[in-house]
């Protein structure tokens, strides 16, 4: 049952008779019904008479029930409950269960009138000048605020923090650099061949002046090609004699004259 | 015209400027120090009296708005919001006569569950808010009226508010309920009311 | 004061709840059909004039405001301190721990480079100051705080700062430095500048 719909006004649309209001949804629940059937009798809520009043919603209900057979479990619940009570009212020979039905029906009552209220105060807020409805405010507030930034919000554990936020993110994750270079360079092998011409005066074998901590085999076949590079760049500047005694024989090297490499 | 008194401007200026209620405490901190602020309000209300904006007392405040007889062509060039469907309204006055209030006690009241449609629509409309939680199991939320609400329903505070008794005088044919009635009251009766008991159970909504 | 004409309150109160200014010809299609638009605004506006509002005409239509010579009266001004943003702050750390620093310096151990409008906010506020280069190739620039700096954090000195290594409590299981020159080097600088040694070396971050 969809509370929330509504009807205009179901006070009109439920006529003298009750019986004919098959249109539920005006309703919000059954307690609202109720309060619409009391109202109809015209009397003091205080002084309903519960049976008149249970008798017609049950009517109603049975009504509804041929058309509707979807009623929601409120509807339902409250039917069965108005029976009991029905019946309690019905016994005044047994004394306890006659006091029981009459406080359930005063019960009733009383939360009808609470329910009465809430309805008439509703209607009350309905007719105060509703804001933007009835009255309008002013379209758009002027902004006379001014916000002063000029002064710094500083702390020193929000610096801590944003130390070791910067540190922390500075390990993480560090700005591309590429690698450095591994191979021995021409430059580098020139520089060490020429530390070890002092003590070389006789034929060496070229490997001899490789350096020694490359596993990678691309990396020392790249030292040997530096190397052979920079004796030839020595041979050529005067400061070594080559040699190679056979085809794809060891390449050997000796300084040509220790006092010009000295010079040099 | 000729000018008018500088703490009179001004006051009529920062109540001007803003669209909420702007308190008397504000403005007398904001006007000369030998003002007379009620008066000096008296007068500004007086300069506006007959015009197409009046000044009005609402919400703890003072504001500015248009006077209710131009709503229907105002209407026209303003955008309103829709109004209030029947059920919101029953919502919003059970909160506003029993706040603080749970969800429960106004399905209780209202002998039917409460919509989320309906909470929504108080929400959006900044009428109610949650104001704590009951101490009971589960501490269901409680719900209030906003300033907004004030406002909105131009009330000056919770105390403009009908009395039940006089509510009920209006409701046509019922007299006025047989025990001393008030703020105080209401409370109590609310506990009578809600309090479950075997009779009452019934007439609450299944979950 | 007298009724006002009807035509003058409806234009009145369309300015006024209006968020944006009304358009004359909205203003004209508002009111009645006889009415004298051009009249009833000067009309209007002449009623405002010497109070604490004035009606204006600001090209794209009329709207409402509060009188100009008010404005000092009714701003409030309200201050809110400046947070810095988190990158400036981060810097502004890095600076103050290692400082005297390069720019290059304080890239490696944010691990993301420095834009200038960083330093220009620390230079702007007075928090950072150049001190001189750096005798390297390129001779970069070097960074240190200011006395400023001590004063909006409250240190009596430099000293006052928690050391490195009571705040980098990881620091025993924080890896070692990795092969590569760029570790080392720091290490170097690091030594010099602040002067903690073994425990700070472990903490580099690895280029």
């Amino acid at each position: 049952m969809a509370l929330v719909s509504e009807s205009e006004n179901p006070q009109e649309e439920r006529s003298v008779n009750p019986s004919l209001i098959l249109d539920l949804d005006g309703f919000a629940g059954p307690l609202d019904l109720l309060l619409d059937l009391a109202r109809a009798q015209k009397v003091d809520l205080a002084r309903i008479s519960i049976l008149a009043l249970v008798e017609q919603y049950l009517a109603v209900i049975e009504n509804a029930r041929h058309l509707r057979l979807e009623l929601a479990a409120d509807w339902l619940v409250m039917a069965a409950w108005l029976t009991w009570l029905k019946s309690r009212l019905l016994l005044p020979q047994d004394k306890p269960q006659e006091e029981e039905g009459e406080d359930a029906a005063h019960n009733l009552a009383e939360k009808l009138r609470q329910l009465e209220l809430i309805h008439s105060a509703a209607a009350w807020l309905g007719t105060r000048p509703l804001l933007n409805q009835d009255v309008f405010a002013r379209g758009k507030s002027e902004d006379l605020t001014e916000i002063d930034r000029s002064r710094l919000r500083v702390s020193i554990s929000g610096l801590l923090s944003a130390y070791l936020a910067a540190r922390s993110r500075g390990t993480a994750s560090v700005p591309y650099q590429p690698k450095p270079m591994r191979f021995w360079s021409v430059q580098q092998a020139l520089q060490f061949l020429f530390q070890q011409l002092h003590s070389t005066p006789d034929w060496t074998d070229l490997s001899r002046f490789l350096p020694e901590q490359y596993s990678d085999p691309l990396a020392s076949r790249a030292a040997l090609s530096s190397t052979f590079m920079a004796s030839l760049e020595l041979a050529r500047s005067g400061h070594v004699l080559l040699r190679q005694t056979e085809t794809f024989g060891a390449i050997e090297l000796r300084r040509t004259d220790p006092p010009a490499a000295e010079d040099e | 015209m000729t000018e008018r008194p500088y703490a009179e401007r001004l006051i009529e200026a920062a109540i001007f400027a803003s669209r909420e209620p702007v308190k008397l405490r504000s403005l007398a901190n904001l006007a000369p120090e030998d003002t007379d602020i009620e008066a000096t309000i008296a007068a500004l209300r007086a300069r506006y009296d007959g015009s197409g904006v009046e000044l009005v007392d609402v919400g703890g405040g003072f504001m500015f708005r248009t006077a209710p007889d131009l709503a229907m062509a105002l209407r026209k060039i303003i955008e309103v919001p829709r109004r209030l469907p029947r059920v919101v309204m029953e919502t919003l006055a059970i909160i506003a006569y029993h706040q603080p209030v749970t969800r429960n006690e106004i399905e209780q009241v209202r002998g039917a569950s409460l919509g989320q449609a309906t909470l929504d629509a108080l929400l959006q409309a900044d009428l109610v808010t949650p104001c704590g939680h009951k101490e009971t199991p589960g501490r269901p939320t409680l719900w209030a009226t906003t300033a907004h609400f004030l406002a909105a329903f131009s009330l000056r505070s919770l105390q403009d508010l009908p009395k039940r008794e006089d509510l009920l005088l209006d409701a046509a044919t019922a007299p006025p309920p047989s025990e001393g009635e008030g703020a105080e009251n209401r409370d109590l009766e609310e506990e009578q009311n809600i309090g479950t008991d075997a009779e009452v159970k019934p007439l609450t909504a299944d979950p």
